[in-house]
């Protein structure tokens, strides 16, 4: 038994740490760290940085110019890049649709569209969710009927993170709606800047807009870019969904987190005494250290396993859960930690410019975090989803 | 023994929650938020017309009511709106503070009546949820006084003409002797407000006094012994907003219910799902045991001052936890439509969590319930 | 609004206090306070007392002997005992079987069983829990064929409690198997003198022995026996649960016993501090006592309207968990005041008059008891079975 | 980064596990308790024959392990067996402390074998679990000492021929420095024992001492110096006993999984009802947190003391709310059933709740987490 890496990891990781500290320029971290909103060039730069290393499309194979990394290097790049609060990949052609074209897409697929997404040509999104189709994914509606050489494609998606960035989308369409929901299912590329398309921003409740309804209407598209065979989009699906599931936690970021966190709590006073002189308070933060500490050792034994069988196991779902939770725990300490000051809402203190704040330092976005950061119990496979998947595979019930 | 509010109440109620769901809908608040005081003016006068301010203070201090009841009955009718109004800070606090120490100016009826929004300012940046802690001094200068300090998350400061101030005029900075209270004028020399809007639809503002000069006639009740009055006003509040919140967990329950019997996925109502409907029925009952605890803190709310203390901090105590029980859950079973801005339940959510952030969070009733229970 | 009594009603209750300071020994009251076992004899002790006040059947009117009280009245009368560490009266006969037959016995059975039960000569046990049917309680297979004059009943009764001590038991069986299963029970009286029933002990988890197996093999049972119309006995049976629920929270038990508890933190030091210095004990006391009076208060919103409506709607479900749950948690506090304390289990420490204890005072049943209250949730319609009901009946889901 | 024990350790765990599988089912265990000493001695014998007593003892203190993965490693078998053997008393604390004072005595290799049972009498009626209350005095007597004072719920020394008991020989009641080990015969004059069982299946004493004359080679370790090797026994308990909860708390998953698959209520198996689903996935994920920090603590267990404690207390507070959970649920889950002491998971229960009773509960070791850890 031995938590620690090998010395080869150290030096992997040592060489990551270096290059962050080096490369990542300042004002993106001091972003993340503040828990303010970055903006599409923020993603652009950090995406042209990493690009340059090669580090950018980190589970691809070398030949399509990922670095060719094993299960705990990339882990051990995402935790780094956590922890130095870089801002993350965006995920949705890198790390999302670039395996499925990898393991399911054609020759021509990968041949054209990887590497558009590698140079940043293409900013993918991801269009699964509909109105009607959030937990229940394979519920969804939007319909695709085939006519000639192409296919007709109307609907609406939901939930589209940073879809106002992207050009591309890939969706989950319906083709046969006559069969067993998952079955007729199909997984096709579509162009964002197609007239038929258009995207409405969602306001969410703490009153960002990177989310996204896109409206399908009549949206032609080439056969081609139907990706695999069609009605076997289920499959794709969740192959995407389950892929490179040892970086679901967030642990790299969490931990930044916390340490965000802790200095806010550790410059607190109330009523001349240091906050943490607080019992209760320091009860609660002393809790959320052992979670998470405890949640870093269960990702590390899930990494272990995965590194030994290829593939992580239903775990993963309880990692999901567990990573949510921390995160959310996290904006709840640092929002009762800034006391009434946890109240001013400054739209303009979301700029890292700002430079006349309200209360203490780094209290402006708290409170609003504390209600953005309820979206983790619900993206990417709610709670609920999580606990039905781990109740039948993890338990047997 | 009793549940049901006298029929004099229940009028008052009445009339409130029908004027409320006519006059006052979420559309009505974003607009109101949207004025540059961040309420409606109109609203707040044609409320006060309607008696509602009034039956927040007691007939010897100019009002009809004032009671316990009356603050929780007014304010869960509040909560169901989410009214913005300065409903707390110019409505309660100062009116029951303008009560209580007098009212040199003549300030009370246009309080009541909402003509005038006058505002406490009385928190600072380094009080946390402490009312003994004021650092901002009064020093005698000639026949009046000269204010200096620094004033935090002052409700409704940024709009109110005046300002009930607090100071220390003897003591050490945590002494509940000492404390003195000072009704400014928000336009006087050396007082620099910083309004600003809080993320659950209020506004509240930073307040600077720099060398503020006030007459010996803008002191309000005893020299030193201010404090008084201003923990009677902040007990008073505590009361509003635990009211406040039963009326928010009330509509967030209703709204949560009826999505999860509308909304289907898998082909059946998430409603019929075991594991929600388990949960819901947690909420309710945290719904159930906060209301239990606000009806008896306003049942003794006019006793003595422990008395009163112990069962509001009982009361705010469990309300910070059960609100956030009954605000997280409400956005988690909405899935990802509760995320979203348009979609009410957000609104309530933002309200009830953030009422944690006033008059002392659910730590510090907890550990005040436990000093004054032993 | 008006928390208090009525005038009158305060007159009542203060009948009942005086009645149960001169006559409630106090040898039975040490016992509930503190929390150790009572005997047979201890019980008839007090319905005798009770009996010769006119207080024993206290739902039942006046003519079969009952007190004639109101619901208001009722429930003082329930808090007043708790509060003074009265025991419980046996509920099988007085409060469950009679109520039954009030409203659906045979005038013959009225005649017959009732004064039986008033006078002690029955003592009546529940048989409706099966091992094959516990929240799933119509799914009883205990089977009754009828013959002539009389029914042959076989099966098997569990979770019987006190039920070694009872010369009747009330039983739900199935008259018929061919039809939904609500629709196939009956409420029949069987005689526990029969020789063919045996009743089996069940230890449990504390080592008390209070609940029982209860084997019926091919007893008969005269058709004389049966109660209201055959296959009709779901609704008695239902009727029996809902009966009376106003008191289900137990909040005069609950209140003592948090009493009780109080004592014994009261007198803890660790290491020279009392315990309550101890800022996450004292949170947690004092949680719990928000939590208690929270409950009561719930209860007499409950009361109320019941007393305007005459029945208690579904918050009874709510008052059942909330009730278990509170009563567990006074034990989990208790455990913790004690320390190291809650580890000793010696059996003769459950005698009143042991005089030798190890650690504090009343310490000694503390462990046990927190692991024997672990019944409050699961007996009497679980917390499962509650929170279905209320989702359906309070919720409408 | 591997989460596989040693071949050595696997070794030693194997031989441990199928002994208990053979030959410690809850009948053997039961009839184990049923013998005078509360436990089996033959059990305890070849136990110690196997070496499974020297595993929990270093190399250089005569046993062959001794290192925190050792001690999880034993434990965790331990803990699915309920092995009511005197192991954490004599087998693991008395023989550490003899290991790290040295054994004048020669006692340890009888310990190590089985042979002799020594136990530990260090806590007292008022220490609660702090380690440094003692008000048991060793005052000079000639070249000995005399040992005045007691001791509350001492492991095994109903049984133990001999006791460690700690004494003051000087300084305050709760300082670190003078506090003395002496090993004192149980046979001595002035030693009362009275043993009785735990609630859990263990036995335990209440040692009084009055005028026990020992002399000057009943000493061992430093004069005054002795609470050290107390408090590295307390951290090898503590992490002993988290490792049992550990093995005891996947069983009663185990158990309480299997119960949920085969018991059948409303026509099917109440494993397939979303709400119990929940619940025990709720359970499952407070384990695997357990465990981490397990192996967490067991990975610094050599380092010093405390980031040592600081993982302890981490992984004993987490156990304590965990262990609670898993074993409310566990009963719950399986209804009445649950409540019989002849349903296996009631000892599991019984002896995973009293667990948090050992070493500091988890309050006492939140506490000590957030003091180590700011």
């Amino acid at each position: 038994m031995d938590l620690s890496f090998t010395a080869q990891e150290l030096e992997f990781r040592d060489e990551v740490r270096d290059y962050l500290r080096a490369n990542l320029p300042r004002h993106l971290s001091e972003k993340n760290r503040k828990g303010l909103r970055l903006d599409k060039e923020d993603y652009e730069e950090w995406h042209d940085i990493l690009r340059k290393k090669g580090w950018l499309a980190v589970s691809w194979p070398t030949e399509h110019g990922g670095p060719g990394w094993n299960v705990v290097q990339k882990y051990i790049f995402d935790v780094e890049c956590g922890l130095a609060n870089a801002p993350r990949v965006v995920p949705f052609g890198f790390n999302m649709l670039g395996p499925v074209l990898l393991k399911y897409g054609s020759e021509a697929q990968k041949n054209y569209y990887l590497p558009r997404i590698l140079s940043g040509e293409d900013w993918w999104c991801q269009g699964y969710s509909e109105p009607g189709a959030g937990s229940d994914l394979a519920g969804l509606r939007t319909s695709a009927v085939r006519h000639d050489d192409h296919y007709v494609v109307n609907g609406q998606k939901t939930w589209t993170t940073l879809g106002q960035h992207a050009n591309k989308i890939f969706c989950l369409v319906r083709t046969n709606p006559d069969v067993k929901k998952q079955e007729g299912i199909s997984f096709m590329l579509l162009d964002m800047t197609d007239p038929g398309i258009s995207v409405n921003p969602i306001v969410t409740i703490d009153g960002g807009a990177e989310i996204n309804e896109v409206f399908i209407d009549n949206v032609e598209v080439p056969v081609a870019d139907l990706v695999g065979e069609e009605n076997k989009g289920w499959t794709y699906a969740k192959y995407l969904l389950t892929h490179e599931r040892t970086g679901i936690a967030n642990i790299g970021h969490a931990t930044a987190q916390f340490e965000s966190m802790k200095r806010i709590v550790n410059a607190q006073t109330r009523a001349g005494k240091p906050l943490l002189d607080d019992p209760y308070f320091a009860g609660r933060l002393a809790k959320l250290e052992i979670e998470l500490e405890a949640m870093r050792i269960t990702n590390l034994r899930m990494v272990a396993a995965a590194a030994e069988t290829g593939a992580p196991g239903p775990e993963s779902s309880i990692l999901k859960v567990l990573g949510a939770k921390i995160r959310q725990e996290i904006t709840d300490v640092a929002r009762r930690a800034v006391g009434p000051y946890a109240l001013p809402y400054i739209p303009e203190a979301f700029d890292l410019d700002f430079d006349d704040p309200v209360g203490p330092d780094d209290a402006a976005p708290i409170a609003a975090s504390y209600f953005n950061f309820r979206k983790f119990s619900i993206f990417g496979g709610s709670d609920e989803i999580q606990k039905n998947i781990y109740a039948k595979m993890g338990l047997g019930l | 023994m009793n549940f049901n509010h006298t029929e004099e109440r229940r009028m008052i109620g009445d009339a409130l929650g029908s004027w409320l769901r006519n006059e006052y809908d979420l559309d009505a608040r974003q607009r109101a938020m949207d004025e540059k005081a961040g309420f409606s003016h109109k609203a707040w006068r044609e409320l006060g017309e309607l008696g509602i301010i009034g039956a927040l203070v007691s007939d010897t201090h100019g009002g009809f009511g004032g009671q316990g009841y009356d603050i929780a009955l007014v304010f869960e009718e509040l909560g169901r709106a989410l009214s913005v109004e300065p409903w707390l800070a110019s409505g309660l606090m100062a009116s029951r503070i303008l009560g209580e120490c007098g009212d040199p100016g003549g300030l009370l009826s246009d309080v009541l009546s909402g003509e005038t929004v006058v505002a406490l300012a009385h928190g600072e940046p380094g009080s946390g949820y402490d009312p003994r802690w004021v650092e901002t001094t009064a020093t005698a200068d000639g026949a009046g006084f000269r204010l200096n300090g620094s004033k935090a998350v002052a409700l409704n400061a940024d709009t109110a003409t005046r300002l009930i101030v607090s100071a220390r005029t003897s003591g050490a900075v945590d002494d509940a002797h000492g404390v003195t209270l000072f009704v400014v004028d928000a336009a006087s020399p050396g007082v620099k407000v910083r309004g600003y809007a809080t993320i659950d639809g209020l506004r509240a503002a930073e307040v600077e006094l720099t060398d503020v000069s006030v007459e010996a006639s803008a002191l309000i009740g005893e020299k030193d012994g201010g404090l008084g009055a201003v923990e009677n006003a902040l007990a008073a509040a505590t009361l509003a907003v635990c009211s406040e919140s039963i009326g928010i967990m009330e509509v967030a329950l209703e709204v949560t219910v009826e999505y999860l019997k509308t909304r289907e996925q898998f082909g059946k109502p998430i409603g019929s799902f075991q594991a929600l409907q388990h949960r819901m029925v947690d909420v309710a009952t945290a719904i159930e045991q906060s209301r239990s605890l606000v009806i008896k803190a306003a049942s003794v709310f006019e006793e003595e001052a422990s008395t009163r203390d112990a069962a509001l901090s009982a009361a705010k105590h469990y309300i910070g936890v059960a609100g956030r029980l009954v605000g997280e859950e409400a956005i988690q079973m909405h899935g990802g439509i509760g995320m979203a801005k348009a979609t009410p339940i957000n609104h309530y959510v933002k309200r009830l969590i953030m009422i944690d952030h006033l008059f002392g969070d659910t730590d510090y009733h907890l550990e005040r319930y436990a000093a004054l229970s032993r």
